[in-house]
């Protein structure tokens, strides 16, 4: 194994620590290189990743014993825990490494034209780069408390970054609410972190595993992580953050952001499926998980339909899209114990949520940098203020038109395919889930053409008659995201066999996780 | 009133679980320690550190300090950042 | 503040340096360690803004020196990690070698300050970031809250 | 009854956290709110150490003296990255508390439109 494979999950966190490390100096000789710079740096991160998804796919979960002699002596010689620090990289977080550098990638160039007008570009990029090394951090960590500290960097950067235009009250309020609801849920993970170590002396996800018992304190643990990292990614029961703390947040991070919090709900997914697994009472927290997602599914849909500010309204999807996640994962995990089940339809709909997370990275992102588009160049974003951009902002209207036609569901964009999945899952688990589904696609789709209407066709308004298409450096970041999302419209099959599968099976074989640092499997 | 009827529920719910943790965990004093003693016994050799506590936060657990390394470089710049418009009114 | 309290303050900041001073370099012998003394050293900075004012203190103290030397800690700590990449990142490369590389016998031991291999090396690093990073966020913090209206 | 008595710092540990969540969900000035996450982080750190501590314990670092049984030291260092964060927030709620501030003069959630909630 050449060196670039054998450490590239340690370079995946490293490559932008280092970059933000160094991004404060070099900002110094100007904004110029300071660009070239951070990008670099993200297009070295994206590489990395590939050459670690390439090492997955073809040879299974990858492990890496940080400080030991060789990379995969997980258990020092002649004792039986793991001691040291491991990172564990199986399907899914190569799955979500994969999306999360390409979007931070698409952020950073998009954010070079977007970011010109403000103050303070070296610290936002630094800001930027860290939120980056948060998701990678959580995605390749095979350790539980390891996951609580990158998540704390990935909400102190997030709050910092959404307060960034300081100038707005709504901002520096949206930072605020941020910062307060992610210390609090990750002060909860750390008391489930605290209640295994006491129990198991073990920080190791894999050896709490093994060693779990599934006692009334592991249930204790089992809710309080449940509810830190649901909190998290903003499902229904604690939904009020997302829409304050995303729309104010300034241009390229918003997609990031967004990504950040579907980093939080793999990391949910890690946790069911990998530490507590068929221990558990599947069922229980199954419902209790498909519940979460479809209230998320309706009360985000409806909450958008009633907004004239055309990011919040897109926010407001993003609970939204967020409830089809957890419904396929929670469907995924009350079958998981009958395996008959899970061949029939509980691998594909888990299958469905991961397809479904990836593809809202992509097409979710591509909107929310639209609406961003839309403000940069208009000022506002009313939806009532504004009329007939389509003719004068061409390609912010196509790359627009592709993310609202792949939310909506509509074939054959690639929301289409994964919605089509949890459907035909959910239905065969229970037909009503299968009916609020479509009723919020519909609602979707509804509110996807209110905002087209009003935003691109009819007459261009006279105030806006001289404006033109963005800059160059914001068309490329949008274009990345739109070539992700027409790719996998166009290879569905291929991209569900090639890497979304490989990811469910890493969630379904717990045993496999388990053996990869315990040994003995 | 919903909302109250929210926050007292949750609250119920966190104070049964945090008492009911404190009664149900391991006797004070008597914990397991199987990973500990293993960096107890071994600090010397491996790391040449006498202080067990250094060793496992420069050595044995050492990633995680370079990330809490991480979050204070990121506080700083975070709140330089939040304070930079001032800073320019006073020096222009 | 009151002459009094200048006073004090001249006078304290030296032993609060020294004993931060002492607290990093014998962080891997015994209690102690880079975050630690770091605070400690910080903590004098507090003081001399309490004392001084966080204008004079800001003048001395320029913001981008500090962020200059916060950023030098955060990447001599990471490149001590990259250090190991010979072996795993983290390794500890140092034990054995002449750079701290003393390994003190098992058990009781005159406590040797030639040990430890990179973390000693770690613990300075570490002081750096958190020097350098605590004094520029109490200085942001203080220049924005302390005298109102002052430079609007 | 003397299994409870054993596990009193446990039970401080709970107080402490419930006195938090009190605070945070009932106050309405935001410094106080911060001021109950402070708590809340001051209640899990105590948590921490007092999970690795050992009857009789010294701490775990080997000295010229005579060697005692040692408390466990990752918990130690699990606390230290657990305050070291801890300070971080806190910075920076209170740094975004002065903006809010400056915004709207106060620093009373119900003021301050959105923050409430």
């Amino acid at each position: 194994m050449d060196a670039l494979t054998l450490h590239s999950p340690i370079l995946a966190v490293t490559i932008p620590l280092l970059a933000a490390f160094i991004t404060p100096l070099i900002g110094r000789a100007g904004p110029r290189t300071r660009d070239v710079f951070v990008i670099t740096s993200l297009v070295l991160l994206e590489i990395v990743v590939v050459v670690l998804a390439r090492d997955v796919y073809a040879n299974g979960i990858r492990i890496y014993t940080l400080g030991a002699l060789t990379a995969t002596q997980t258990i020092p010689e002649a004792y039986m825990v793991p001691v040291r620090l491991i990172l564990e990289v199986d399907g899914l977080g190569v799955l979500m490494a994969l999306a999360s550098s390409t979007v931070a990638l698409a952020g950073a160039i998009y954010s070079v034209a977007s970011i010109r007008p403000e103050t303070g570009q070296d610290r936002f990029y630094t800001l930027l780069l860290l939120l980056t090394v948060g998701m990678m951090g959580i995605q390749l960590t095979g350790d539980l408390f390891n996951m609580f500290v990158f998540l704390e960097i990935l909400s102190i950067s997030g709050a910092a970054l959404a307060a960034f235009r300081t100038r707005f009250v709504d901002a520096v309020e949206g930072g605020f609410k941020y910062i307060i609801v992610s210390s609090v849920s990750a002060l909860l993970l750390l008391l489930a972190i605290g209640l295994f170590y006491g129990q198991y002396n073990a920080l190791n996800i894999a050896a709490i595993s093994d060693a779990m018992q599934y006692t009334a304190l592991d249930k204790i643990a089992l809710a309080l992580l449940i509810a830190a990292l649901l909190t998290k990614c903003g499902a229904v029961p604690s939904h009020w953050w997302v829409p304050d703390t995303y729309t104010p947040a300034p241009a390229g991070t918003s997609p990031i952001m967004y990504a950040s919090s579907l980093t939080c709900l793999a990391a949910l997914f890690r946790v069911v499926f990998s530490l507590y697994g068929l221990k558990m009472s599947l069922a229980t927290v199954g419902w209790l998980i498909i519940i979460a997602g479809v209230l998320s599914m309706f009360i985000g849909v409806t909450m958008a339909l009633r907004q004239t500010d055309i990011k919040r309204l897109m926010v407001y999807h993003v609970v939204s899209q967020e409830g089809y996640m957890l419904l396929g994962a929670g469907v995924g995990l009350a079958v998981l114990g009958d395996p008959q089940a899970v061949a029939a339809y509980g691998r594909e709909a888990l299958a469905g949520g991961l397809f479904h997370v990836i593809n809202n990275a992509f097409f979710k992102g591509l909107l929310l940098l639209t609406a961003e588009a839309l403000l940069f160049q208009l000022g506002t974003r009313d939806l009532n203020k504004m009329g007939g951009m389509g003719r004068n902002m061409k390609w912010t209207c196509a790359f627009f038109l592709i993310g609202a036609l792949a939310i909506s569901g509509v074939p054959p964009f690639n929301g289409f395919s994964s919605k089509l999945m949890i459907y035909e899952a959910s239905y065969q688990f229970n037909p009503m889930l299968t009916i609020i589904a479509l009723i919020v696609s519909v609602m979707t789709l509804a509110s996807f053409t209110k905002v087209f209407q009003s935003a691109f066709t009819g007459p261009a308004l006279p105030e806006y008659r001289q404006v033109r298409e963005v800059p160059l450096s914001m068309k490329v970041g949008m274009g990345i995201l739109a070539t992700a999302t027409v790719a996998i419209s166009l290879f569905p099959s291929q991209v569900v066999n090639g890497v979304i599968y490989p990811a469910t099976d890493a969630l379904l074989n717990q045993a496999g996780y388990i053996s990869a640092v315990m040994g003995g499997g | 009133m919903i909302r109250k009827i929210g926050i007292s529920v949750s609250f119920i719910v966190m104070a049964i679980m945090m008492f009911s943790f404190a009664v149900l965990l391991h006797p004070f004093g008597e914990p397991p320690s199987v990973m500990d003693d293993y960096i107890i016994e071994n600090t010397q050799q491996e790391t040449g550190t006498n202080n067990a506590v250094s060793a496992v936060v420069f050595d044995y657990r050492g990633y995680d300090t370079l990330g809490e390394a991480t979050v204070l470089f990121l506080t700083a710049t975070a709140v330089i950042m939040l304070f930079r418009d001032r800073k320019k009114e006073a020096t222009e | 503040m009151s002459k009094i309290v200048r006073t004090t303050a001249r006078f304290l900041t030296p032993a609060i340096l020294l004993y931060g001073l002492y607290l990093i370099m014998h962080g891997h012998v015994s209690s102690g360690g880079g975050f630690q003394g770091g605070a400690a050293f910080a903590s004098s900075t507090a003081l001399l803004i309490v004392a001084f004012g966080s204008k004079r203190v800001a003048s001395y103290l320029k913001e981008h020196l500090l962020v200059t030397i916060s950023c030098a800690g955060a990447l001599m700590f990471i490149i001590l990690g990259f250090a190991g990449m010979g072996t795993t990142f983290f390794y500890n490369v140092f034990v054995g070698s002449p750079l701290f590389g003393n390994v003190p016998a098992h058990g009781p031991n005159p406590e040797d300050i030639w040990t430890g291999g990179t973390v000693p090396l770690m613990n300075i690093a570490v002081a750096l970031n958190v020097v350098a990073g605590l004094s520029a966020i109490l200085l942001a913090m203080a220049g924005a809250s302390n005298e109102p209206g002052e430079d609007k | 009854m003397s299994d409870i008595l054993i596990n009193m710092p446990f039970f401080a540990v709970a107080a402490l956290i419930c006195v938090s969540l009190y605070i945070m969900m009932t106050q309405r000035n935001l410094i106080k709110v911060v001021m109950g996450i402070t708590l809340f982080q001051s209640a899990v750190n105590l948590f921490l150490v007092a999970l690795g501590y050992r009857t009789g314990g010294v701490a775990p670092a080997y000295t010229s003296g005579p060697v005692h049984l040692m408390v466990l030291p990752v918990p130690q260092a699990m606390t230290l990255t657990s305050i070291v964060i801890g300070v971080s927030t806190t910075a920076l709620m209170l740094s975004l508390i002065i903006h809010i501030y400056r915004h709207t003069g106060s620093t009373d959630a119900e003021k301050s439109r959105r923050v409430k909630g």
